[in-house]
């Protein structure tokens, strides 16, 4: 039990002055996370150090193990001993974690992966912005799945997107990743921090069968999510990473066990894609131009469109915090008056490819960036006017 | 007294500065009533060097010795010869009297008249005055040719081996540790206590045997100063008087010491045998302890009845009942290496085992049982509770019949009488009266022998409480097939009528022998045993406790089968002959080492190959070979087989001995045996047909060495080359000699021999090898005597012969 | 001192009082696999190949000698699929 | 001799989950046998242990144990459980499983959880072979021994495992055959009722593939040979403790006092709530 001293460590209610890695980490720690394992990387270090500070004063673990394959693994142990749990790395390290956020993803552990993206491939630049780890993100472990990625685009969204990303998974029984940058990780804003009760915090659900005997651990409820027991609560149920039936027995010979439960892993995603997804839209409803953005690059993008439309250009925005599911709706629901999108990545295009198939045929306009800058907003203004002119 | 003194007749042959004196001792009749002494002491007068010769009744008395001390000073004596008894005997007595004298106790001599003469030729009175003659002038002769040695002191190491942990074990330990000596006390089974724990009550007293025993094997378990190796045995011994390195293996228990003797371990034990201690009418478990006032009380598993075999555990039911976890099956044996000055042997003896008699029908019928299985049925803490049952159908008999020297005196068994039935079937007999005063007892015997303190009172009250006895053991016991009742019939004796008796169980009082294994205890110690098997005695009177090896000392039953107050009180003896020892902590040994003289030696080697101690080495700068003097025993086997006469026996140099010869062979050498025996066995061996007055011939002539492998061809040829008809030469048994293996080294001499004999077209029948030991008497006297055909088909030629072909050798 | 020849012959007198436990072998037939460990480490001999095949092809083992059984358990351990265990006998009359 | 008796260590087994899936006289049926003995006479509460395992054959064992188990990715248990111990120290976590997963794949992960005295028991199952795979070469094949991967004879050397363990700070480390039973079992024992990281090698019998590969066609033959070629030698330097055709060093080599990881974390956490 902790002491109010003690829960005032909690949430740290108030104005803060603090960098995106900081307040991811004491937005995971306002989330409930009680467990962090992690490796060192930059630009995610921070987050790491700030827990190695926090986590003991709130009766929490956090633990640097010997490689972010470790990392993941202790992340997932302990998401099944009860603890919601992190980690924080970048691209190479976002690499090794693929094999056990498929783990993951197959014993629908509850559980946060953060990546603050550098430039790549391989060891590429670390102290460079990129957003080239999204679609990683959504194809990097083998199989086929469905997992949920958020795209902070301040540091005040480090705080607020990585208590919804706790939030999420527990709800969903997936692995949640906030895909920030290394400049949202790096910059130093204001962030507020509210009060704790003000907090909204989601817990997975606990089972419902009386006892052991009746408890399938992969039994799921209508919402496709199984309801989840932890180790040492007397339920004795087993997990793998085998194709598994309800009870978690091994199912490795039997199409049918295939289908149902891949089938499902999908579907508790796409059922539930309202819930999930969300987007910010700016001055859209009459826009004729689009601009699709997240991250860094959607705040160049929002004063790229403030200025185009003092102007007098009709220019919108998408601003894309949830990445993944990809909410092609939003994007559909404006191709009527829209006459083209306009989408800045700091990578080779890679969302531009979901934009480009949510448009169905309407002109998208890409704008790439790499390295240390990221776009400046005239050059997401010239685009504007690039498209508009054709 | 006669008294002959002779002036001094210089002549060339003898030695300047020897002034000899010769003894010619009557020991009472022992000597005079066979040889004439006065004679001889005249014929000794009459010998080169002897300056005075006398007789006198008792030379070691203490006038005698006084005599000799006289005239030592007097007539500048710088020889003595004793004509007496054998020197295993008096020597000792003589040489102090020497000393004292000032004259160096080396240049003291003496002939055996006594043992190897006039007890051995009892009717042949002038045949045994010649031989006594002989002896003298071999004795004279050796004795011209005497030097004086320096004996040096070797130290006592002040810690003592005692091995078995019966009732004599444990009073020595218990003597000799409470005399401030450490002591190891050495036992091969679980727990101390021997027989004397297996027994109900002790005669006559009637009180509890292990009521008196257990306190003082508790007391041994405590002591300080007493290391108890128990489950352990004796490897090997290795060393001399004073200084024994000792090899232990220790055997591991699968318990360790932590163990409280809770018992809890037993019962969960799914394996079950007869318990050896309860003689097999009580059960135990493959973990137990063998009796419950066992020393050490730790428990012990039987690994040869345990399910779990290798390092495979496939039962651990006494693992788990174990609380103090004190189960170990890795355990492993021990193998210690101890540092004692003195040994102490009380291996104690064996229980006869009847079977082998058919008449008697044990292991046939139930109802006949052994005197010890009696003891555990008659005890509270044995099998049956102390209910006399009889085994077939656990019913109280109302009729027992004792049957006496069962397995003793008779050739059927053993031949000697076992010294502790008698009065154990009487105490038997009167704890079945106490407890079932209605029990007919009928008890067969053939003499009942009660000479003990309080025995015959005890035989007397047996005798009221009116048990039978009946002279006259049974011939046959049968049992009757419906009521398992047993039938005796034999001869009473007294009535001179045949008997036929019906009882409901049968006791065979059953005798005692040697241990099964006595033989490997002799091996390790080089003991000598009687021909009953036992252990002997340095000397049957004078030094009953002493083994014949110094340093090593018996006790209790070992030695011969004796009762408990008999073996507690030679323990104390042993341990008191040990102490005196060790108190002194040091010892002088005798000065008989080899001397090497380096000039004659060419490094030929062969000496260094059959020295049995490792005291000679090759050493390549010099070329020749080294000689530790301090690690030779003295066997002289390297004198022998030295080409170069490199190498001088020092008291048994070659000069002496050939002296011997000359004089053995100086007349009549054509109807002569020479025989060369060793001190140990062969000698003592003659020794013993003396005091057992066995008759043999007179005509052999026996020169003492320390070893059979100290005799060197060339004595063989030097007797022949003189015209001896015959030659013995007599050593101990293989395993038996006192210089581990140099009587090999005799062996293939005289093989040797026997083939340049044959090459020279010489009988070498003439020449004899014998393997003898000390109690052997009866196979000396007969070799003797199977000799004489040999010596009276040996014709002047061959004499003549022989004496041509070897003189030049 | 060896206390007694090494030959016993007699019935101890407690023999009856102290009897070794009486084992009762259960082989559940149909998940053994036949590897005869059961049969090869038994320290009493109790158990042999059977002749007849179980469900999975293979020959359990049988029991030839209940009587010899002490129940050490240790075809239980060994057996690598459960398929054999003991049980004390409760002695009725004749054992 | 009636089979519907209940197996007592019926209670200890995932309900339908057995018969097991490994072949015929295979070590791991052993060591699952063995672990239920030492939960038994330990007495411990089934719903405070949690098995994990990795994948090879012994890393189905995770499924039969009658506990809260899991089944993890190649080579990760230990990391996997280093999760569970320290977000619930309450819980008692084994870790079961193979040569490779534990010391090829896993090897990074062995030794660092050994160094930080995580509070864990592992239990090792070498077989000397990937059996699963068909039997190829592992960490711990011995030099010569024929695979699917060395047709001329293995040439590479193999791990130690006791001695590697020791090394890396092990404060409880064994090795059995799956023939000990009772001193394996007495083994895991100590194990689960020590304080922290405690390793046990447990040499298995792979008679299918290593067996058949290696000139010892049968389980029976396998066995004899743990039977002839163990040796017992306790708290030897397990440096020494080797494994060759003719000899297998086995025994208990290290048992040692030292605060777990978890420990100096709950110090170390209760100083810093302090501040």
């Amino acid at each position: 039990m902790l002491t109010t001293t003690e829960k005032s460590k909690l949430a740290l209610s108030g104005q803060h002055f603090m960098n995106g890695d900081i307040a991811c980490a004491e937005g995971a720690i306002a989330a409930g996370c009680r467990f962090f394992a992690g490796y060192p990387i930059t630009p995610a270090t921070e987050i790491a150090e700030r827990m190695a500070r926090r986590m003991p004063e709130i009766g929490g673990i956090c633990i640097q193990m010997e490689d972010e394959i470790a990392s993941m693994a202790a992340v997932i142990g302990a998401s099944y001993a009860g603890a919601k749990a992190m980690t924080a790395t970048s691209g190479p390290g976002f690499s090794l974690m693929q094999e056990n956020i498929g783990l993951a993803i197959m014993t629908e552990t509850p559980c946060v992966i953060v990546n603050i993206m550098r430039g790549g491939p391989s060891t590429g630049q670390p102290t460079m912005p990129g957003q080239q780890d999204v679609m990683q993100a959504r194809w990097g472990t083998h199989g086929d799945y469905e997992i949920i990625a958020l795209a902070p685009s301040s540091v005040q969204e480090m705080f607020d997107l990585t208590v919804e990303a706790f939030n999420l998974s527990e709800t969903y029984r997936v692995p949640v990743f906030v895909l920030a940058d290394e400049i949202v990780g790096h910059m130093w804003e204001r962030v507020t921090i509210p009060e704790t009760e003000s907090i909204h915090v989601a817990n997975r659900k606990k089972p419902t069968a009386p006892q052991r005997e009746d408890y399938a651990p992969f039994q799921p409820d209508r919402d496709l999510v199984p309801p989840m027991a932890i180790f040492g609560q007397g339920y004795r149920f087993h997990a793998t990473g085998l194709t598994h039936d309800e009870h978690g027995h091994p199912k490795t010979d039997s199409s049918e066990a295939q289908t149902q439960l891949v089938q499902r892993l999908c579907n508790k995603i796409r059922k539930n894609r309202e819930k999930i997804i969300r987007v910010e839209n700016v001055m859209l409803e009459d826009a004729e131009v689009a601009v699709v953005a997240y991250g860094i690059a959607a705040r160049a993008a929002l004063s790229a469109v403030r200025k185009a439309r003092a102007s007098g250009v009709k220019a919108g925005l998408i601003r894309l915090v949830t990445l993944w599911p990809f909410p092609d709706d939003q994007i559909a629901k404006v191709v009527d008056h829209v006459k083209a999108f306009v989408v800045p990545e700091m990578n080779c295009g890679q969302m531009v490819r979901e934009v480009e198939r949510a448009a169905k045929g309407t002109p998208v306009a890409f704008l790439s960036k790499l390295g240390e800058e990221p776009h400046r907003p005239s050059e997401i203004l010239d685009a504007i006017g690039g498209v508009l002119r054709k | 007294m006669t008294q002959v003194v002779q002036e001094q007749k210089k002549s060339s042959e003898t030695n300047e500065d020897a002034r000899i004196g010769v003894y010619v001792c009557h020991c009472g009749l022992n000597i005079a009533g066979t040889v004439n002494c006065p004679e001889v002491a005249e014929f000794a007068a009459a010998l080169p060097n002897v300056v005075l010769a006398k007789d006198h009744r008792y030379m070691c008395s203490d006038q005698g010795q006084e005599l000799l001390k006289h005239d030592i000073r007097e007539n500048k004596l710088t020889r003595v010869v004793v004509a007496s008894c054998s020197p295993r005997l008096h020597e000792p007595t003589f040489r102090q009297a020497c000393e004292e004298a000032g004259l160096n106790k080396y240049l003291f001599e003496m002939a055996n008249i006594r043992e190897h003469c006039s007890w051995v030729h009892l009717y042949e009175k002038e045949e045994a005055t010649e031989k006594a003659k002989d002896l003298v002038r071999m004795a004279v002769a050796k004795a011209a040719l005497l030097q004086p040695e320096r004996e040096n002191e070797v130290q006592i190491i002040r810690k003592a081996l005692v091995i078995g942990g019966g009732v004599a074990g444990i009073q020595v330990a218990l003597d000799l540790a409470d005399t401030g000596y450490k002591v190891y006390l050495v036992e091969r089974e679980p727990s101390i206590g021997g027989r004397m724990a297996q027994l109900d009550k002790t005669f006559p007293t009637m009180d509890c045997s292990i009521c008196i025993l257990a306190p003082k094997m508790s007391d041994v378990g405590r002591h300080p100063n007493i290391e108890l190796l128990t489950n352990s045995e004796v490897q090997e011994v290795k060393g001399y008087i004073g200084n024994f390195k000792v090899k232990v293996l220790k055997k591991p228990r699968y318990v360790t010491d932590d163990c409280s003797a809770c018992g809890d371990c037993a019962p969960a034990c799914p394996i079950t045998a007869p318990n050896e201690f309860d003689s097999g009418l009580a059960t135990r478990h493959a973990i137990y302890t063998p009796f419950a006032q066992a020393v050490p009380s730790t428990y012990i598993i039987d690994r040869s009845l345990c399910l779990n075999k290798e390092n495979i555990i496939v039962c651990d039911k006494c693992i788990k009942a174990c609380e103090r976890k004190t189960i170990d099956f890795d355990m492993k044996a021990e193998a210690l290496e101890l540092d004692v000055g003195t040994i102490i042997v009380a291996t104690g003896a064996d229980v006869y085992d009847p079977t082998s008699l058919v008449n008697y029908g044990y292991t046939k019928f139930p109802n006949v049982i052994t005197s010890l299985e009696f003891e555990r049925l008659i005890n509270a803490g044995g099998p049956s509770a102390g209910h006399l049952l009889r085994p077939f159908d656990l019913r109280i008999p109302k009729s027992v019949a004792f049957v006496q020297c069962v397995g003793s005196r008779s050739e059927r068994g053993r031949l000697y009488c076992s010294n502790v039935c008698c009065m154990n079937t009487i105490k038997d007999a009167l704890l079945i009266k106490e407890h079932w005063p209605e029990t007919e007892i009928y008890v067969y015997y053939v003499d009942i022998r009660a000479y003990g303190k309080g025995f015959e009172d005890l035989y007397k009250r047996a005798r009221k409480e009116d048990v039978h006895f009946i002279r006259g053991l049974p011939s046959e016991i049968w049992e009757d097939r419906k009521t398992h009742h047993l039938w005796l019939t034999g001869e009473n004796t007294l009535l001179k009528e045949v008997y036929k008796t019906n009882v409901e169980m049968v006791i065979l009082s059953v005798g005692l022998e040697p241990r099964v294994d006595s033989e490997a205890v002799q091996r390790l110690l080089t003991l000598s045993k009687t021909p009953d098997g036992f252990f002997m005695e340095a000397h049957p009177k004078l030094r009953p406790v002493d083994a014949p090896t110094g340093g090593i000392f018996l006790a209790g039953c070992a030695e011969s089968p004796k009762d408990i107050k008999d073996s507690v009180t030679q323990a104390s003896a042993a341990a008191a002959r040990a102490s005196i020892l060790m108190a002194k902590g040091k010892v002088t040994v005798e000065a008989i080492t080899s001397e090497l003289i380096p000039d004659a030696c060419t490094g030929c080697q062969m000496c260094v190959k059959v020295c049995p101690f490792n005291a000679i080495s090759f050493i390549k700068e010099s070329k020749k070979v080294d000689l530790v003097e301090a690690a030779c025993s003295g066997c002289g086997t390297c004198s022998a087989e030295c080409p170069f006469n490199a190498i001088n026996m020092r008291h048994f140099t070659d000069d002496q001995i050939f002296a011997q010869i000359d004089a053995a062979t100086e007349v009549d050498a054509d109807k002569k045996i020479v025989a060369f025996c060793c001190n140990w066995c062969a000698y003592a061996g003659a020794d013993f047909a003396g005091v057992s007055r066995m008759q043999y011939p007179t005509n052999v002539r026996i020169i003492r060495t320390m070893c059979s492998g100290r005799v060197a061809p060339k004595f063989v040829e030097r007797a022949f080359a003189r015209g001896a008809a015959s030659v013995l030469v007599a050593g101990c048994h293989f395993g038996d000699c006192h210089y581990i293996n140099a009587n090999y080294q005799t062996q293939k001499r005289i093989e040797r021999l026997w083939k340049k004999m044959e090459k020279l077209g010489l009988n070498k029948e003439r020449l004899q090898l014998s393997w003898i030991n000390a109690s052997e008497g009866e196979k000396l006297a007969s070799k003797i005597k199977e000799m004489q055909s040999i010596v009276a088909n040996v014709n002047l030629e061959e004499i003549e012969a022989s004496k041509r072909m070897l003189e030049k050798a | 001192m060896v206390l007694m020849p090494a030959r016993t012959w007699r019935k101890p007198l407690d023999a009856d009082k102290i009897k070794p436990p009486k084992g009762e072998v259960h082989i559940i037939m149909n998940r053994c696999k036949g590897c005869g460990y059961c049969i090869e480490f038994c320290p009493r001999n109790v158990l042999d190949t059977s002749e007849e095949l179980n469900e999975r092809g293979v020959h359990p083992p049988k029991v030839i000698d209940e009587n010899r059984c002490t129940i050490c358990g240790f075809c239980a351990v060994i057996c690598p699929d459960f398929a054999v265990f003991t049980t004390e006998k409760h002695c009725k009359e004749g054992c | 001799m009636e089979g519907e008796m209940v197996h007592p260590y019926e209670r200890f087994l995932r309900r339908g989950m057995i018969p097991h899936i490994w072949c015929e006289g295979c070590g791991n049926g052993i060591i699952l046998n063995c672990f239920a003995q030492a939960l038994d006479e330990l007495n411990v509460d089934l719903d405070k242990i949690v098995v994990v395992s990795g994948i090879g054959c012994i890393g189905r064992i995770s499924g039969y144990t009658n506990t809260d188990s899991f089944h993890t990715t190649h080579g990760r248990p230990i990391a996997f459980a280093t999760g569970v111990k320290l977000a619930n120290p309450e819980l008692k976590v084994v870790v079961i499983s193979g040569d490779g997963d534990l010391f090829a794949i896993g090897g990074n992960h062995f030794i660092h959880a050994a160094r930080r005295n995580i509070d864990i028991q592992v239990i090792c199952a070498n077989n000397f072979i990937y059996g699963m795979t068909g039997g190829q070469y592992g960490p711990t094949t011995p030099l010569d021994a024929w695979t699917t991967m060395t047709p001329y004879g293995n040439i590479e050397n193999a791990f130690n495992l006791v001695h590697l363990a020791a090394a890396c700070g092990a404060v409880y480390v064994a090795r059995w055959t799956a023939l000990h039973v009772r001193r394996l079992t007495e083994s895991i024992k100590k194990a689960l009722q020590k304080e922290g990281f405690s390793f046990i090698e447990v040499v298995s019998q792979c008679p299918e593939i290593f067996g058949r590969y290696n000139k010892m066609e049968t389980s029976l033959k396998m066995i004899q040979w743990f039977k002839q070629a163990s040796l017992v030698q306790h708290s030897l330097d397990p440096a020494k403790a080797e494994i060759t055709p003719d000899k297998i060093v086995v025994g208990e080599f290290v048992d040692i006092e030292k605060p777990s990881y978890g420990r100096l974390l709950r110090e170390m956490t209760t100083k810093a709530k302090e501040k």
